[in-house]
């Protein structure tokens, strides 16, 4: 499913008010959504997230840099990214020192095995499944308030050291240690599903309130939480105030007025919509406060080649000569809020991005090309399809993006209806192997920035479910894709790996089973006292762990 | 004095095309009391209104002067009218029934003017209230003035306007047929009150009245209207003595006189072959809950034959609307049974009733609250016809037009709506209605105690009429005793809520049993100014003993 | 017959067939000049609205092509131009993002809004009235169970049962019309209530005693009696319920349920436009504009109508009734 | 007296009843597998299976609806996974997808929601009946006219565009006021009114123009009656005439009305909640209802009906006593 969106991001980014950052202050953000799951093992959310980072330390951790620094992954409770086996199928951490919690009391590598078997239980659902799939056993675990022997697979031989026995191959596994299920729980300190009231911290922040389910949160320092053991967080504030539940408009008015404490406050969640930034773009007061973020992530359109007409390739290219990018990306917010995308992995470095474009359409598609594939696929006279979409307003798969498809694909002469879906039906429905749409608008986004959590789930013809949640849209299951994608999951060098993924997704282009559509770019605004605005390439959004008010 | 308390000159009111009023003059000295009489629509409310100034801000247009206890009524500004209307001058509406407010008590109301005009607490204002509420004769006051409007009866209503008008001492009361819904010895009451009033303190008094008899009791000089103009004016004695227009000859002519017999009909039906058209036994009826229950009508009992008349007087609010409207079912009675036609209809559903309706019908007391504003005139009169299934439109036009034509209306204001016409214009309207049900039983509330003499006996004569043509029951209710004389067959003289004397009305006339139908027969106006007066002072001296 | 009379006759008009009800209410009508201009703006909006493809075809536009040459992709898509792309081509310019052409959205989305609005307000109007008459002259049971009823209806709130009706009804059945269904079936409580209230304290009149001696049946008395007196409050109310009808359909265009992309509407219109006020006004105002202009003209002529509909007012309004009194008083006379 | 107010009870018990009946069937008795549509997209089959135990869902419907209703009436019992947590009654139920008791989410937002429209109630019927009541009094007149135009810019305007109007001016243009917030009375009762300030007004604005052309209609209505003529006639002046009499009259409708929109705006007030930041209950059942969280819904739809069949009620009540004409009848 990719991370939760409200903490998406990328790279590039902008400074904020000049001077030296320094410590102090109580820094604001202003967030639409709720932090509604503040537990650790519920969370699902790219490196750990945004918030969460300042209370929960895990494993390892992104690499709290600007751009494309910034998409690397860098130890954090763990001394480094891990010991690989040969084949990359057992991994081992060593703790740092003088780790503690909120209370004072230490962290051990027990309460890290505690706090990934947790996140096994029913009642504790949500995370990313991939310690599931990958440790020995952990199909079949089922927490450890059912089952309380714990997952063999995970052994503690001291009180620092902790090794994962994974049942394949798995050279990213450092990145997945950056998710919060890595996190330490003290068993003690468990109270279930209420966990999430008052987490116990590990980061520099601990949990002062949490309001009307994540509504409210309010943070102040950990005074057991030293620097000296965690270089990636500066934690400038002295306390962090998470207000959320505001409306987008809201947030974006009082962050551009920046009055009071909103001088001092940011969003984790909000972008600039096209009408604001339209405005921001003429006041070059407004302009500087604005930071410019990339986050792995790419629209397209994806078919399911089962229904007809788009079991026929030709078809499904004459729709990817048929797009016009530019309105597309006119309707997700203009050319500075969105990329156009030909290749299905996002853009940036880290990905592995090989640039291709099978099916020129240029900028505002290619008609007469389109129509000539219709005719050779036997649709002369036309061709009337329906697309389905989301309902949410997200500028992403959104109705506005459909009309916009709708109209470029009149003048290839193929009619298209609209059905849009409400955001739980329309994710449901384009995830089951049984109700998938033939033709719908979907996105991905990456777990961590790299091509495995972007090619595998969609493309890796063992990952399709029968009933469940399948993401293999396309049902793709070729031989080759899958050993390729088995071979690079070998290789523990990330750099040779990328390459090799970059490849890949050239070769599934050719099959026309998506068509990309765009890469957003997400833009925000942050108050005028805010310093020190780090945005890098995994997260897209400024770094609050980075942030100063003084 | 140097100048008149009222002063009217040339004054012309016009609706629309209609003139109501056509340059009338007259005079009015404090102390003194002018009597307005003449034929129904002959623009005698629309006179009494301007000098209030009733009609700024309506339609009306209004030309001469009109001077008012020092204030030209004509130039005032707002605040000065203000100040005039209530305290100077005071106004009793000929509609008593939708005079007040329904959502407040007649105390309260009461008081609230009382309160415009003098600064006193609220306390003392409702004191004020139940203290004039008992001089127009309400009995119980204190607890009465804490009741609303529509728990009032008609004459009840009427005394409550009244005493609204005495409550701030006004140098002029102009009271628009302020006895209409009154029996004879309230109306007497209350003229003598007037009349005292304006002994005592100077104040003046315009009596707009239909009833001439009314006139000769209580004012010294009449002024007579016809079609919007004064015909004669001059001292009372003189006027009714020596009458010189022969309109008002006229109208003289067709007074009724309490003495006179029933003329032209043969005595009353004793035997009948087919029995009663309604009987009632035991009937009874009561109002509220707990306390403030009320027995309106307590155990009455009585027959009406086919092409027979049983007329109905008593004292105000002695349950004679309430019996009347038990009669023709528009209230369940509380107890006792009710026969129509061999039917006992007194518990029926009100679906089946429904053949029946038409054949019980009723002439409501207040014309005004009985009439549909929103409807024209000739759409409520064709109810009936429609209702029993009349579909043709140009017969149910033919014969609407003919019935207004009948109760004296003109068939052409067929499209009008109620506003635009006179009380007594209204009450016939409401007549023609029931006519258009072509009823078996007609209970008449009132039906011509809005009506100039000449329309009154041209009314009465065409109830008879009917009654002989189609052997109408007819049920009629009212207080001028010399009118229920001319119609009936036989009376029921009713009293806090029972019958107190019932039978031939020449015997009741004639020789009165009960001490109540005597007290009410010396009552009754007479014609004579001079006996008038010899009366009042008879009626003083009993008071006193 | 004095001189004053005959000459106040001679100039009074010539009326000789008398007016009927419904010809006094249109002279009545007319008599507003407000009312007058305001049934004039309803009626040019609603033609608008119906001939929608032959004005847009005038325009040498249709609502759904996209002109990307017209918005400024590198400033979120805000119309090329001043006064958001107003020209010769684009009449009330063009919208952002999709650079398609407003004069011609605009129009077309008046048929939409304008007839889900009109068909929601008839079926609030007409069910809230039946509804509401009949528990004010039906029997103690049948009040109890209808106010109830009106209770239950409005304790459902109409999101969640126009989300539950979406999933029954299937994607066939036209939109518009749904939803015109759904506001209309659900938000009528308003009306039964005042309806209610009103023709409850109406009943005891004796107007309403003397129709039922008529022998005339409930529901005859209520058409005949209570409804022309109901109708002052009832339209004013219906007057107020339109522009509401309106939001709501934008409301549920918001939540996915309303009308589908890309038919515009003026609901849809508004909020989309809602983030735009600042950077493109025009796209925020037209809908907004017209909207009011809808209202105002509605509104006024509600108001005039009401006027209209009461005899007493004639007076007020100085138009005479058009009858020879002359006529009248030499009969009365005669008789 | 006490016979109406016990009958007016009863209605009120039976149309909370039969909302329950209407409910359940509309959610619980929906075709598709409704222990996984309130367990949510995420539950797993065996977090299902134990939805449908604790729901009873292999039951027929009306035991499970039964056992609903018991939950409501006495109580139930639920697994949280470490131990039994017992949600006591009223027990809406817990809902699966954020771990919650419903009543307890509701007590939550229920102070939140009722700041929000106890404070827009006041001002709402204040500024429409005040409106109403002026432009009657002043009718035809210049007064009116601008009032009539203010109203009706209010009605034809979404709560939308007014709230960010009023957040623009007044905290952006001119900062007299700071963004409004949410901070609970209990907290600071300066800063609870400060912060609900903007959008009380913003609904009220709305409403208001309902009220406002409603009294001015049945005021009218009124004026034209006889009796207003006689009060008149007494001096009684224009303001105590429409204060006192005309505006008695006008008050069955408003009274009616109010009810109807007080209770509505409990799960209703969703826009303003969400443009304002509010945490109130109409933005968490919108929340509610995109993401099928069935106890959510039917718990707080059943808690806002409460709230509406409440307010009718003494709507009736108020109604009843300002006309007694109508309990005699
Ligand atoms: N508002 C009005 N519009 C039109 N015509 C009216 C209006 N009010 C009164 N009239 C007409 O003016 C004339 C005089 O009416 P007015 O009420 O003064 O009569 P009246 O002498 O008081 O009669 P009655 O004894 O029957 O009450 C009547 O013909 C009546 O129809
Ligand atoms: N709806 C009611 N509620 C309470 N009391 C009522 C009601 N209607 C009538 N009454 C009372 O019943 C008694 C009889 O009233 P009714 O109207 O029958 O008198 P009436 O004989 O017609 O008097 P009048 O000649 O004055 O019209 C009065 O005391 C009156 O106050
Ligand atoms: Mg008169
Ligand atoms: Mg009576």
């Amino acid at each position: 499913a990719g991370p939760r969106s409200d903490d998406g991001g990328g790279s590039g980014g902008g400074s904020g008010a000049s001077g030296k950052p320094r410590k102090g202050g109580t820094l604001t953000v202003l967030n639409s959504n709720p932090q509604e799951d503040f537990d650790p093992a519920r969370l699902y959310t790219s490196g750990g997230g945004n918030v969460p980072s300042l209370v929960f330390r895990t494993l390892t951790t992104r690499n709290r840099e600007d751009g494309a620094a910034g998409a690397q992954v860098v130890p954090d409770l763990a001394t480094s990214l891990g010991t690989p086996s040969k084949n990359a199928t057992v991994w081992t951490y060593t703790l740092k020192d003088g780790l503690k919690y909120e209370d004072g009391t230490a962290i051990t590598s027990a309460d890290i095995k505690y706090g990934i078997e947790r996140s096994f239980a029913a009642e504790l659902s949500g995370g990313a499944p991939y310690l599931r799939d990958w440790l020995i056993g952990g199909a079949d675990y089922q927490g450890p308030y059912k089952d309380k022997k714990g997952l063999d697979s995970i052994e503690v031989p001291d009180d620092r050291t902790i090794v994962f026995h994974l049942n394949k191959p798995e050279g990213e596994f450092p990145f997945l240690a950056t998710q919060t299920q890595t996190t330490p729980v003290p068993r003690a300190k468990d109270t279930g599903t209420t966990y999430e009231e008052h987490p116990v911290s590990s980061g520099p922040y601990k949990v002062v309130s949490n309001e009307n389910d994540g509504e409210r949160l309010v943070l102040e320092r950990n005074p057991h939480w030293s620097a000296k053991t965690d270089e990636e967080r500066k934690a400038y504030p002295d306390r962090i105030d998470v207000r959320s539940g505001l409306d987008s408009a809201v947030i974006n008015q009082r962050l551009s007025a920046s009055q009071g404490a909103d001088a001092a406050a940011v969003t984790t969640d909000t972008n600039l919509g096209p009408a604001e930034l339209a405005k921001v773009s003429s006041d070059k007061k407004l302009a500087a406060r604005v930071g410019t973020g990339h986050f792995g992530y790419t629209n397209y359109i994806a078919f399911n080649p089962k229904v007809k007409p788009f079991d026929n390739p030709k078809v499904r290219q004459a729709i990817s000569y048929a797009v016009d990018r530019s309105s597309v990306i006119n309707a997700a917010g203009g050319s500075s809020l969105a990329e156009p995308a030909t290749t299905y992995l996002p853009n940036q470095k880290s990905f592995g991005h090989t640039p291709y474009d099978h099916f020129p359409a240029g900028e505002t598609g290619n008609a007469a090309k389109a129509k000539e594939l219709l005719k050779e696929a036997g649709y002369a006279k036309g061709l009337t399809v329906t697309l389905t979409h989301s309902n949410d307003k997200d500028f992403e798969t959104s109705p506005e993006i459909a009309t916009a498809l709708q109209a470029a694909l009149k003048k290839a002469g193929i009619t298209v209806e609209l059905k849009g879906l409400e955001g739980n039906d329309y994710s449901d429905t384009i995830h089951s192997a049984a109700k998938e749409p033939g033709f719908f608008l979907a996105h991905w986004g990456a777990d961590w920035p790299s091509g495995g959590p972007f090619l595998a789930p969609i493309f890796d013809g063992r990952q399709i479910v029968k009933d469940g949640a399948n993401f293999n849209t396309g049902f793709l299951d070729d031989p080759s894709v899958n050993k390729e994608i088995d071979e690079i999951n070998k290789l523990t060098d990330l750099e040779a790996a990328a390459q090799r993924w970059g490849a890949l997704d050239k070769k599934i282009g050719e099959k026309a089973l998506t068509v990309p559509l765009f890469h957003p770019v997400y833009k925000r605004l942050f108050g005028q006292d805010v310093k020190n605005v780090v945005i890098s390439d995994w997260t897209g959004v400024l770094d609050i762990s980075q942030v100063a008010v003084k | 004095m140097t100048t008149p308390l009222v002063q009217v000159e040339d004054l012309t009111i016009d609706f629309g095309t209609v003139r109501a009023v056509d340059r009338l003059s007259f005079t009015l000295e404090a102390g003194a009391a002018l009597g307005v009489v003449g034929e129904s629509g002959s623009g005698k409310s629309a006179s009494a209104s301007a000098l209030l100034g009733l009609h700024r801000g309506t339609g009306a247009r209004v030309t001469g002067t009109v001077r008012v206890a020092g204030t030209d009524v004509g130039a005032a500004d707002d605040a000065e009218l203000r100040r005039l209307r209530g305290a100077k001058a005071a106004m009793v509406f000929q509609d008593p029934l939708s005079s007040l407010d329904p959502y407040y008590t007649v105390g309260d109301q009461i008081a609230e003017v009382y309160r415009v005009h003098n600064s006193v607490s609220r306390r003392a204002a409702r004191a004020r209230a139940v203290e004039v509420l008992d001089r127009v004769g309400i009995p119980d006051a204190a607890r009465r003035a804490r009741s609303r409007p529509h728990e009032f009866s008609g004459g009840m209503r009427q005394r409550a306007l009244i005493a609204m008008a005495l409550a701030c001492e006004p140098r002029l009361i102009v009271a628009d047929e302020p006895t209409t819904a009154l029996d004879v010895t309230v109306q007497a009451q209350i003229l003598d009150l007037l009349h005292d009033l304006r002994r005592e303190t100077g104040m003046g008094l315009l009596l707009v009245t239909h009833d001439v008899g009314v006139a000769a009791e209580s004012v010294d000089d009449v002024l007579v209207m016809q079609h919007g103009r004064a015909v004669e004016r001059g001292p009372v004695a003189e006027v009714l003595g020596a009458p010189r227009q022969p309109y008002t000859r006229e109208l003289l002519a067709s007074v009724p006189r309490v003495d006179e017999k029933r003329a032209g009909v043969p005595g009353p039906r004793t035997a009948t072959e087919a029995g009663p058209l309604i009987e009632a036994v035991g009937l009874r009826r009561e109002f509220g809950r707990g306390a403030g229950r009320v027995t309106a009508v307590d155990g009455v009992s009585l027959t009406v034959h086919a092409g027979e008349t049983l007329g109905i007087v008593g004292e105000s609010g002695s349950g004679k609307t309430t019996l009347g409207r038990m009669l023709v079912r528009l209230i369940d009675p509380t107890a006792g049974r009710l026969r129509y036609g061999g039917t006992d209809i007194g518990s029926l559903p009100e679906r089946e009733l429904r053949p029946f309706r038409r054949e019980l019908q009723m002439v409501f007391q207040d014309p005004v609250a009985s009439l549909n504003p929103r409807r024209s005139i000739g759409e409520s009169v064709a109810d009936p016809l429609r209702a029993a299934g009349e579909t043709d439109e140009a017969r149910i036009r033919d014969r609407v037009r003919e019935l207004l034509e009948r109760v004296g209306l003109d068939a052409g204001r067929y499209e009008r709506h109620p506003h635009e016409f006179s009380g007594g214009q209204r009450q016939r309207i409401g007549i023609a209605r029931v006519l258009a049900a072509e009823p078996k039983l007609i209970v008449c509330d009132e039906p011509v105690s809005a009506l100039d003499v000449t329309t009154q006996a041209q009314v009465i004569s065409l109830l008879a009429e009917l009654q002989r043509e189609l052997g109408i029951g007819l049920v009629f209710i009212a207080h001028d005793l010399a009118v229920v004389r001319q119609v009936s067959d036989r009376v029921a003289v009713m009293r806090q809520g029972r019958i107190v004397e019932q039978g031939v009305a020449d015997d009741v006339y004639g020789s009165p049993r009960d001490p109540y139908t005597r007290q009410l027969l010396a009552a009754v106006p007479a014609l004579d100014p001079v006996r008038a007066a010899a009366r009042r002072a008879a009626r003083r001296e009993l008071a006193a003993a | 017959m004095s001189e004053a009379l005959l000459v106040q006759e001679a100039g009074a008009a010539p009326a000789a067939a008398p007016a009927s009800g419904a010809r006094q209410f249109w002279r009545r009508l007319r008599a507003q000049r407000a009312a007058t201009v305001a049934a004039a703006v309803v009626l040019l909006l609603f033609l608008a609205a119906l001939a929608a493809p032959l004005l847009a075809a005038l325009a040498g536009q249709d609502p759904d092509t996209y002109h990307p040459g017209l918005v400024d992709s590198a400033a979120g898509g805000v119309p090329v131009g001043s006064f958001g792309g107003i020209s010769a081509d684009h009449w009330f310019g063009v919208e952002p993002q999709t650079g398609r052409d407003l004069f011609a959205r605009v129009v077309y989305g008046a048929r939409v809004s304008l007839g889900v609005a009109v068909v929601a307000t008839v079926l609030q109007v007409t069910i809230g009235v039946t509804v509401g008459l009949a528990a004010a002259l039906g029997s103690r049971l049948l009040d109890q169970v209808l106010s109830r009823i009106t209770d239950i209806n409005v304790a459902l709130p109409l999101m969640v049962i126009a989300l539950g009706l979406l999933a029954i009804v299937p994607s066939s059945f036209p939109r518009p019309v749904l939803i015109a269904l759904v506001i209309g079936g659900i938000n009528w409580a308003g009306t039964s209530k005042i309806v209610r209230a009103q023709a409850l304290a109406l009943k005891s009149l004796d107007f309403v005693s003397a129709a039922r001696l008529s022998g005339r049946g409930r529901w005859s008395i209520a058409r005949r009696e209570l409804l022309p007196s109901l109708a002052a409050p009832v339209i004013t109310y219906a007057a107020l319920l339109f522009p509401v009808n309106i939001t709501v359909e934008a409301a549920l265009s918001f939540l996915g349920v309303g009308i589908k992309p890309p038919t515009p509407s003026w609901g849809q219109m508004l909020t989309e436009a809602d983030t735009w006020y600042q950077s493109a006004p025009t796209y925020l105002l037209l809908p907004a504009g017209l909207l009011f202009v809808t209202v105002l003209a509605l509104t006024v002529l509600g108001e005039g109508v009401r006027t209209a509909l009461d005899p007493r007012a004639a007076s007020r309004l100085r138009i005479g009734t058009g009858r020879e009194e002359r006529q009248e008083r030499t009969k009365e006379r005669a008789s | 007296m006490t016979g109406f107010l016990l009958r007016r009870l009863g209605g009120a018990v039976f149309v909370l009843l039969s909302l329950t009946v209407v409910l359940y069937a509309v959610f619980y008795v929906a075709p598709g597998d409704v222990a996984q549509i309130a367990c949510g997209p995420r539950c797993s089959p065996a977090q299902v299976a134990q939805v449908t135990a604790q729901l009873r869902l292999d039951d027929p419907v009306y035991t499970q609806y039964l056992h609903f209703l018991q939950g409501i009436v006495a109580g139930r019992d639920f697994s949280t996974g470490t131990g039994v947590e017992h949600c006591s009654a009223p027990c809406l139920g817990v809902s699966y997808q954020s771990d919650q008791q419903v009543m307890r989410l509701i007590l939550t937002k229920l102070p939140v929601t009722g700041s929000l429209v106890i404070g827009a109630f006041a001002l709402w019927i204040l500024l429409g009946v005040g409106t109403g009541v002026l432009s009657a009094w002043r009718r035809g007149r210049i007064t009116e006219r601008l009032l009539t135009w203010l109203t009706l810019a209010g009605t034809a305007t979404p709560v939308f565009v007014i709230g960010l109007l009023l957040i623009i001016i007044f905290c952006s243009t001119l900062q007299w006021l700071p963004s409004p917030t949410y901070v609970p009375f209990t907290e600071n009762p300066e800063q609870w009114a400060w912060g609900l300030l903007l959008p009380w007004v913003s609904l009220a604005l709305i409403e208001s123009a309902k009220y406002a052309r409603l009294t001015r209609s049945s005021m009218l209505e009124t004026l034209a009656e006889d009796h207003v003529r006689t009060f008149r006639a007494y001096g009684v002046s224009e303001r105590g005439i429409i204060g006192r009499h005309a505006l008695r009259g006008a008050l069955a409708p408003v009274i009616a009305l109010s009810a109807l929109d007080f209770g509505t705006m409990f799960g209703g007030a969703v826009l303003t909640e969400s443009l304002f930041g509010i945490p109130g209950i109409g933005r968490e059942l919108v929340h509610a209802v995109k993401v099928v969280d069935l106890p959510v819904v039917v718990g707080m739809v059943l808690v806002t009906g409460f709230f509406v069949v409440l307010a009718n009620a003494v709507a009736d009540m108020l109604y009843a006593l300002a006309d007694r004409r109508v309990v005699l009848s």
